[in-house]
């Protein structure tokens, strides 16, 4: 089996390629730094706390979308019910906030396949719109029942009180805040891409998301895979929901408003490919935390930084909407007046601009 | 000895019946092929054979057991194999993902569930570990060295006949008594199409029996012991393939009386 | 064109190429199909056939050559461009507009109707109706010629598959095609409404259409085809009367293998 | 009615409404009505998007949110900054038509903008563009403070009709003659448009666009204008809401939930299917409304919450629908031509 541990020629190219791009942003990093001082790089730190979390949450979403094919619009309130079950147990049962995020964890699987055979399963095979109209139903339920049982009063997780640690003048970090965070998206990147590419289960799940008839004609158990997917899916939601809780504060909203930036992620990574929800994830946390410096110096609200993803998202979408990692399907629906511009301005992104439906639709 | 029999088959899509009473057997050691014009029914019949259509009436045995309806899963379990004519093989897993997949049936699950019944336990030695399955990929690969040093490589970047190979070697996986093949040529050069017809002799030569539909009469009747000839969802001949080369009703059959 | 041959030609292909994902679906295909003909176009499963339709009805950008209609190019075109002058393709399997009647199903095919334009709605809604009128007459017409009148009121979605396939005739011939691409119109049909259809293909030919079709019924390729054009691999490999190409050894290869 | 010390979220401000005024139920059902008409206008729009040409826009807020700021800027007296009160862009004082004109210009002109890159996409990332789309732009009328005075909104908004002495009783008699009217204007427009060979195109797009394509139809013009025309509509809705409300704000009133409860109000009434839309919308802006009035007769602990259940009914009944009636209770009708 020598031949398996060795790097083959793609995974080398891959390595290399990542090298190449930490480099760039690194000089990037220490340019932004030297022209604007050293609080820069105090974003870039916001940024990649909120990357984490959106990555979570990101590969998530493309998780259930692989499988079952739809954008599950519930999964910003998915993310603030884990919030909630951990701050039950955090508070309530008066256990630390790390027994909270695990039984969240579990509790939200449960839901997921529950809402798999209570009602996504009844949907299956119906387009993308009456699973979305289904999973709106989902959050306004899940949302509310929130509101209606533990009030929309705002709540903080218990955990013990850390100072921020100062590095420089203008830089610190957060033990639980900053570090907490992205050791925990970190940790869920490295376990995703083991279940992906180590495990059966994993392996059937990239099997079914690539071909469902296939698949059940090889004898993988379909049925087994969509409730683990889901089961995955949710208990993602639920580590995202605490992490969310632990940056900032408890509400019933917390995840819808960070929904977007998820979908967002989600798009410019390209729709349906875990990895793509990690670049997708740090492109959209870096971009909306890094434009601040940039919309100070030009006289605008730093509010405004939440609109920054979706020009980003916008752009992929009109340029390349199957994402930035996501491979061109095979057809894609043709825009007579796209074409058109991109001709006269003398180039189309890649060849596959062109028609037809069966493998988008 | 009779190995699967399928016997006066009703099957189609929805409404529209493809199958008008479709009887084949396949006897043990044997590869039989079945040919046709175009809308014969000959994909219908594999696909209603490895149960992923529902036939309206008629009956499949495999080694004399009832085998109608049974889910391909099951079928997988028992010892047939199927492979079908395109799509086949998953693009974005490796090829040695790819095969892996084609032996999950037996994986045994780490943990016993109640659900998992079906596939017994760990201990059945019907049942394979992660390492078991890793072998036994090696072991398949050789079949086909050509894959060997693209084990690695996503299963989508590989040529039409590479995948085909791949295909072929996923099926091959559990040692299947049976492989139902969907018309392994389509899409194939003429060169690669020799290739794929030599390997399944040699899989045949293995000990595994071949259901092979196929457009392309001549070199489908060249490997097989016998043929089946179908014509809108009918039995139209049937007879060893050597004669049924040498029938010049077959040529009519296929361009128009 | 340096070549020109005496016979004008309603459909020129040339050097078209396309592929999906590394495969070559139509690898260098040329062929010409001539006006007020009948011609098949046949093959094994995966030559490419359907793609070239796909391809010559614009719904598919060619990666490469050439694609003329008449005097016309048209690769390149948006497919509502190319029915518009004049050239139209149905489906192998049937894209009946399934919540809607036959009769709306046929009036869609209408050309250069008023009323499909907004503004012409609420500032001529004279020349609205009349033409709308004129349509649906149109559409009774080519449904008597079709004999599907007695379903013009039926949703779509409730045709047998024989019927939806003589529908999917019918809505072509509404846009006045001069050249209608038929993908296999008569698989799935009885035998007896197979003959219907393709005598009622013969009296449109003799009014002056032109018809190319894929079809594995070799009955009706060989019958009642002009001309067959054999495709394998994503090329011709053969071009002449449907005896000929019978006899082409080239062909019989590629059908029954060699 | 003075100046708000908060923003107020619109089932208070509704409550305010009613209590504030006191003129006895017929005022009370008034104004329940004409907030159904505005939803309405609201659910034809997301209609002939959706229902009839299957685009399936999640953003119905936001044009909302257009044609709500541009009849507030428009129709309102010069408003100056003052302790408490940021001000906002305006001071034209235009008459009310002029107002509608500019909303469904303005709302529809965007609405343009935002398919021509997104209608060709698969209904999901359409979806997630058009929602995102609308919450970019409630962040921008809650930071933008010198022209949509941000969270505080823009206030008092001139009645359609200023009574002497003030009477409650006929304003909301006015709003809803003027909401009525409009409804069944648009109603008699909207049929003879979807009933016209235009409207069989949109249709048809909805059954299969690339079948209409091949029958020559340009169908990304078509989606590019039913995009359109249903963003104006909503653009419409934000103007009579404007009118008839008094007061606008960001916060509550251009939320997702509006979408959300026209998606119920459409899906209810079936998709496709004009008059089925706006009972639809009487319907449940009935049940928002309901849970209101019921406030004050709930027991205490269940006075907050009962706004809380109506969305989680509204929820339940997008699921039970999508799932068991997925064409509506009142489904499309055949039609039937001679």
């Amino acid at each position: 089996m020598r031949e398996v541990l060795r790097f083959t020629p793609r995974s080398r190219r891959q390595l290399l390629r990542a090298l190449i791009v930490t480099t760039i942003f690194v000089i990037f990093l220490a340019a932004l730094a030297t022209l604007f001082g050293i609080t820069i790089l105090q974003y870039t730190l916001a940024g990649f706390r909120l990357s984490s979390i959106v990555i979570v949450a990101a590969i998530g979403l493309t998780v259930i979308y692989g499988i079952r094919g739809f954008a599950n619009f519930a999964y910003g309130d998915l993310m603030t019910l884990g919030a909630y079950v951990a701050l039950f147990v955090n508070m309530n049962m008066a256990l630390s906030l790390v027994w909270g995020a695990i039984v969240s964890f579990v509790v939200l699987a449960l839901v997921g396949i529950l809402l798999e055979v209570l009602i996504f399963a009844r949907l299956e095979g119906r387009g993308p719109v009456p699973p979305i109209v289904a999973s709106v139903g989902v959050g306004l339920i899940v949302q509310n029942g929130i509101r209606a049982v533990a009030t929309t009063q705002q709540w903080i997780f218990r955990v013990p009180f850390i100072p921020e640690i100062p590095i420089v003048p203008g830089l610190g970090f957060h033990w639980i805040r900053d570090l907490g965070t992205v050791a925990v998206g970190l940790a869920f990147m490295i376990s995703v891409h083991i279940l992906l590419t180590y495990t059966n289960l994993g392996k059937a799940m990239r099997a079914t998301a690539d071909n469902l008839e296939l698949a059940k004609a090889t004898g993988i158990d379909t049925k087994l895979v969509t409730y683990a997917a889901w089961a995955v899916s949710c208990s993602f939601a639920s580590t995202a929901g605490v992490l969310l809780g632990l940056i900032g504060v408890v509400s019933p909203v917390i995840g819808f408003n960070v929904l977007l930036l998820v979908f967002a992620a989600v798009i410019v990574g390209g729709i349906g490919s875990p990895y793509g929800a990690v670049l997708g994830g740090l492109v959209i946390g870096l971009s909306q935390e890094m434009s601040v410096p940039l919309l100070l110096g030009l006289g605008a609200s730093s509010a405004y930084k939440v609109a920054i993803p979706f020009i980003v998202m916008i752009a992929v979408l009109i340029l390349r909407p199957w994402g930035i990692a996501g491979r061109p399907p095979p057809f894609a629906r043709r825009v007579f007046f796209i074409e058109k511009i991109l001709d006269a301005i003398g180039g189309r992104p890649g060849a596959a601009q062109d028609a037809e439906r069966e493998s988008g639709g | 000895m009779i190995l699967l029999e399928a016997q006066n088959l009703h099957s189609g899509y929805g409404e529209m019946e493809i199958l008008h009473g479709v009887s084949m057997r396949l006897d043990s050691q044997e590869i039989v092929t079945i040919i046709g014009p175009n809308g014969a029914g000959k994909s219908t019949l594999i696909k209603t054979i490895f149960g992923l259509l529902r036939p309206t009436a008629g009956q499949v045995t495999f080694k004399g057991l009832d085998i109608t309806g049974k889910p391909p899963r099951d079928l997988v379990l028992d010892g047939l194999a199927y492979v079908p004519q395109s799509n086949n093989t998953f693009p974005s897993l490796t090829v040695l993902e790819n095969l892996e997949m084609g032996a999950i049936t037996r994986r045994a699950s780490p943990i016993p569930m109640p659900w998992n019944r079906s596939r017994g336990s760990a201990t059945s030695p019907r049942m394979m570990n992660d390492s078991q399955i890793r072998r036994r990929a090696i072991e398949t690969i050789a079949l086909f060295p050509n894959l060997r040093p693209k084990l690695r490589e996503r299963a989508g970047n590989l040529s039409g006949g590479e995948q085909q190979m791949v295909a072929l070697a996923k099926s091959m996986m559990l040692d299947p008594d049976i492989l139902l093949i969907d018309e392994p040529s389509a899409g194939l050069a003429p060169k690669l199409v020799d290739m794929v017809f030599s390997k399944i002799v040699e899989i045949n030569g293995s000990g595994t029996s071949v259901v092979m539909v196929e457009q392309n009469a001549k070199k489908a009747l060249a490997i097989a012991n016998r043929g089946y000839i179908l014509e809108t969802g009918r039995n139209r001949y049937e007879g060893a393939a050597k004669e049924l080369l040498q029938n010049t009703d077959v040529a009519k059959l296929y361009l128009g009386g | 064109m340096t070549e020109r041959s005496e016979v004008p030609l309603i459909l020129r292909v040339q050097d078209v190429r396309k592929s999906f994902g590394g495969i070559r679906a139509v690898d260098d295909c040329s062929l010409a199909v001539s006006p007020q003909s009948v011609t098949g176009l046949i093959g094994p499963n995966g030559a490419g056939k359907s793609t070239l339709f796909n391809l010559i009805a614009g719904l598919y950008r060619p990666d490469g050559g050439e694609i003329w209609f008449g005097d016309t190019r048209i690769d390149g075109l948006p497919p509502f461009e190319i029915v518009h002058l004049g050239l139209t393709k149905t489906w192998q399997i049937p894209h009946e507009l399934r919540n809607m009647t036959v009769l709306e199903n046929l009036v869609l095919g209408s050309k250069h109707n008023a009323g499909e334009h907004l503004t012409n709605l609420f500032f001529q809604p004279g020349l609205v109706r009349r033409d709308e009128k004129r349509w649906r007459q149109r559409a009774r017409e080519v449904l008597r010629l079709t004999q599907l009148d007695a379903l013009a009121n039926e949703h779509a979605k409730a045709l047998s598959g024989g019927q939806k396939k003589l529908l999917e005739l019918a809505r072509a011939l509404m846009t006045d095609p001069t050249l209608v691409l038929l993908d296999e119109p008569v698989a799935g049909v009885n035998p007896t409404l197979a003959g219907n259809l393709m005598d009622l293909i013969e009296k449109l030919r003799r009014d002056g259409r032109t018809f190319f079709l894929i079809e594995h019924d070799m009955n009706v390729v060989m019958n009642r085809c002009d001309r067959v054009i054999v495709m394998h691999q994503g090329r011709t490999i053969a071009d002449g009367t449907p005896a000929s190409v019978k006899a082409n050894p080239v062909v019989i290869e590629s059908y029954l293998g060699g | 009615m003075g100046v708000p010390a908060r923003p107020r979220t619109r089932n208070e401000r509704a409550g305010a409404d009613r209590t504030a005024i006191d003129t006895g139920i017929l005022t009370n059902v008034g104004f329940y009505v004409y907030v159904s008409i505005v939803f309405a206008l609201l659910a034809l729009g997301f209609n002939l998007q959706w229902g009839y040409t299957g685009l399936f826009n999640a953003g119905i807020a936001g044009f909302f949110l257009i044609g709500a700021y541009t009849t507030a800027i428009a129709i309102t007296p010069p408003t100056p900054p003052s302790i408490g009160y940021p001000g906002h862009l305006g001071g034209f004082s235009l008459p009310l038509w002029l107002a509608a004109i500019l909303s469904m210009a303005a709302a529809g002109s965007v609405a343009a903008l935002v398919a021509l890159p997104t209608v060709r996409l698969r209904a999901d990332y359409l979806a997630i563009a058009t929602l995102a789309f609308a919450e970019v732009l409630r962040v921008v009328a809650i930071n933008w403070e010198s022209v949509t005075a941000g969270t505080i909104g823009i206030f008092p908004i001139p009645q359609p009709v200023e009574f002497n002495p003030p009477s409650a009783f006929l304003n909301a008699m006015v709003k809803v003659a003027i909401g009525a009217g409009v409804l069944l204007i648009l109603l008699v427009v909207l049929l003879f448009m979807t009933e016209s060979p235009w409207g069989r195109v949109l249709r048809a797009v909805r059954e299969d666009e690339e079948a209409t394509m091949a029958l020559g139809k340009n169908t990304f013009l078509y989606k590019l204008q039913a995009f359109a025309i249903g963003g104006a509509l909503m653009g419409l809705a934000g103007w009579l809401f404007t009118i008839t409300i008094n007061y606008i704000e960001p916060s509550g009133s251009f939320a997702p939930a509006i979408t959300f409860s026209v998606w119920v109000m459409v899906i209810v009434g079936g998709a496709g299917n004009l008059r089925g839309a706006i009972v639809g919308a009487f319907a449940i802006y009935g049940l928002e409304w309901l849970s209101v009035q019921l406030k004050d007769y709930a027991p205490r602990e269940l006075k907050d919450t009962i706004f809380y259940i109506r969305l989680m009914i509204v929820g339940t009944l997008l699921i039970v629908l999508i799932i068991y009636r997925p064409e509506g209770i009142l489904r499309e009708k055949k039609r039937i031509l001679r």
